[in-house]
């Protein structure tokens, strides 16, 4: 019988080969909205180095991203937006050289990651174009616009927070919450998932992200 | 004596200024940017209705909730608790920037740094030790079919021109603007430069061009303002 | 107020300026499920020619897509699988020459209409690669394997059938009649929908095509 | 004597080489091909659950349903009606296809005209004047993890080679199959060529090489099996 579901954030980190030391590793959510707090603050238990994160912002506080950063586990951060109030634990370490930077438009970031997940290994974007973010990289012409190419990104693991999931591992977002998460799960070689209920059926025009993406996952209750 | 509107005049005015879509009925999608453009929200327009689109998923965004009923998950792009009205949606965010970078979205209003006459933009990226942050904007301003700029002040603390003939600040994108409100004037970013189609009553021609980096032409609209005050 | 709601199928395709002659249009549907059968024959009644239709199969029978074959409206079809069952008036029109073919992988289609409702105008795709079908097409290597650049579509109008919308356009599907609908209602300068059922507001976590896609709708009646 | 297998006893074959994920209880998803792999799902193997793609926008897709059951808003690729099993959800084409090439599908079933022993793959174009058809072969070939093909037939009716060193046939996809399962064999392809590990009761290898149109080796467990029952 097919069932993703595991007892413990512990167990479910303890049995994944896919975290490793290097690793890439998206990690879901928007500000706080949709971070998967209590599988971070799990993983940070886990000692690892020179993890390179992919995640919209920086984290704030010294919770969930940042209490993973300010545990040394991360030697490069993939963003849009590092600078949100209160990420203070990743501008020192920018600061101190002690952690490398990679800023890309947040389009671009969420297009990157899903080209990742559908098997398209790059894509073409204005985005950028003319920009200091598009130094380097190739630009092409088509009818008349000039496009900047991106390649896809895939990761080893991704960690994200859902509503509900039921056995097969189908879930539900809440509200906002679903931001990176949906397209996060398709772009790893595993994928972890902590969710708020477990439920028995998630109906199937309601999906969101279907099980086929999502390898193991957690009940974490209610917040 | 000249009354520069506050930043509520400009965002009621901003407001007052989105037009309804092509269709009769069909309403305009509009993204409000970080700061000082989602005060746009605050100025419904009476018997227009458009719709508010947050690049973190969703459509039909509302007003901020009342103390108390904040609720984390349902947040704007600035993070700041906020609502959602009849007709809303979520989705995730490569949905969400396809919305964008496919020219859904009628409008962008976002805040600038600097804003060139050729309609070049900066405003994300300052000298400093900082880290980089950029957002949505690079797409915001590549994928909306209009991109309105909002502007405080139309020269900085400093007397700098942010309206200028160059950007000399990190660039966010090339010939994107296509009109900027202060808190002076609204000004057409065109083909042949900058047209300015509506001026602070007690304002000179002389004395917004003085405040502005790049040449101005002035609007028929505006010129007979502009006579009137002087008549 | 917002209201994208017309009485009639009649009234919604006189008021639309993207229906004209030599217009490329988009079809949903897989088989017969989900394809806007009422909507397509109210447009026979127009009179068009030279469309370029856009969608998986090439109708069967003589409702439906085949009726505007048959109508003489369209010079070129592009498609997956104009070799459904019952699809005798496309294959009438191939063999005698008065019809242009031509033939995409269907993920590759799916991936080129999803693209060109993102502004995104090309990709890369492993899909085809060293056939018949990429034959003329710019190829790339990336990490070792071999890609097929793939443009975008993008049309004047898309044809649609949902499920339920309210007034807003946002909508949802009937089960696998989902299939190439909400991908190619993103990607028309003008979207149409022939809808089963209004309703007074879709949920918006339930929301498949949110509003913003949808231009101008009707209802139909549950079938 | 030689006792071919049948459509069905090679589907029931396939059903129980399919095997769990790379989790305990992850389960493999799969993705059957019009025609003759559609018959895989008539073969539950107990105790296994496996979930079944349809390229349409399904997965959890089950049986067919009972006469006057049938929902035609519920099919799958071949435009048959069929039913959801529980913990099964709908999407969109886009999303479907990202699961093909974005290497989701642990296997996809095929059927074949012709299949080279360097993998090679030829299944949607027949020589003649109907219009090409394609569907989502090439996409499934492309994508998937592993690709396996069902041949009704070891060799055509016409006594022509369907395995073949080459295909003369136009290509779905190049290096793309895995596995072949015929009436007579089950035949792994490898960086090698092509390795039998199976065959039905009675026949000899000399026998299946002549129906082979490429040079065959033979796995360690069939050549016991050739040798016991020489003996």
């Amino acid at each position: 019988m097919i069932d993703k579901r595991v007892s413990t954030l512990a167990d479910m980190v303890a049995d994944c080969p896919d975290l490793r030391d290097g690793a890439i590793v998206l990690i879901g959510g928007f500000g706080d909205a949709g971070v998967p707090e209590k599988l971070i603050e799990t993983i940070c238990e886990l000692g690892l180095r020179n993890l390179t994160v992919v995640s919209n912002n920086a984290g704030s506080g010294d919770y969930g991203l940042a209490s993973l950063l300010k545990a040394g586990c991360v030697g490069k951060m993939v963003c849009s937006f590092p600078r949100s109030a209160g990420s203070i634990i990743f501008e020192e370490l920018y600061a101190a050289g002690k952690i490398e930077l990679e800023i890309v438009p947040q389009g671009t970031l969420a297009e990157r990651i899903r080209a990742g997940g559908a098997g398209i290994p790059a894509f073409y974007t204005a985005t950028g174009f003319g920009t200091p973010l598009a130094q380097g990289k190739e630009t092409r012409e088509f009818d008349g616009r000039h496009y900047v190419m991106e390649r896809a990104i895939r990761a080893d693991v991704a960690l994200i927070h859902a509503r509900t999931a039921d056995r097969w591992g189908n879930l539900t977002y809440p509200k906002t919450a679903r931001n990176f998460n949906p397209i996060m799960a398709m772009a790893a070689a595993t994928t972890l998932a902590e969710v708020r209920r477990f439920v028995d059926n998630v109906a199937p025009e309601e999906v969101v992200t279907p099980g086929i993406f999502v390898t193991r996952m957690v009940e974490i209750g209610e917040r | 004596m000249v009354k520069a509107l506050s930043s509520e005049d400009i965002a009621r005015r901003v407001a007052r200024d989105i037009p309804n879509g092509a269709y009769v009925n069909l309403g305009a999608y509009v993204n409000l940017g970080i700061g000082m453009p989602m005060l746009v929200a605050d100025y419904p327009v009476p018997g227009r209705e458009f719709v508010l689109h947050s690049e973190n998923g969703l459509l039909g965004m509302g007003p901020a909730p009342a103390a108390g009923e904040e609720d984390m998950d349902l947040i704007n792009a600035g993070k700041q608790a906020v609502t959602i009205l009849p007709g809303g949606s979520y989705f995730h965010h490569a949905d969400s920037f396809a919305m964008i970078r496919g020219g859904h979205i009628d409008i962008s209003i976002l805040g600038a740094y600097q804003v060139a006459a050729n309609g070049d933009l900066a405003n994300w990226a300052l000298p400093g030790p900082k880290p980089p942050a950029v957002g949505g904007a690079m797409d915001l301003v590549a994928g909306a079919r209009q991109v309105w700029v909002m502007l405080a002040t139309h020269v900085a603390k400093d007397g700098a021109h942010k309206i200028v003939e160059r950007c000399d600040l990190p660039l966010t994108g090339l010939n994107c603007v296509h009109r900027v409100y202060s808190d002076l004037a609204v000004i057409d970013i065109t083909p042949k430069g900058l047209v300015v189609t509506d001026m602070v009553a007690g304002l000179s021609a002389e004395e917004l061009e003085a405040k502005t980096g790049a040449p101005l032409a002035f609007a028929e609209s505006c010129r007979a303002l502009l006579s009137g005050r002087a008549a």
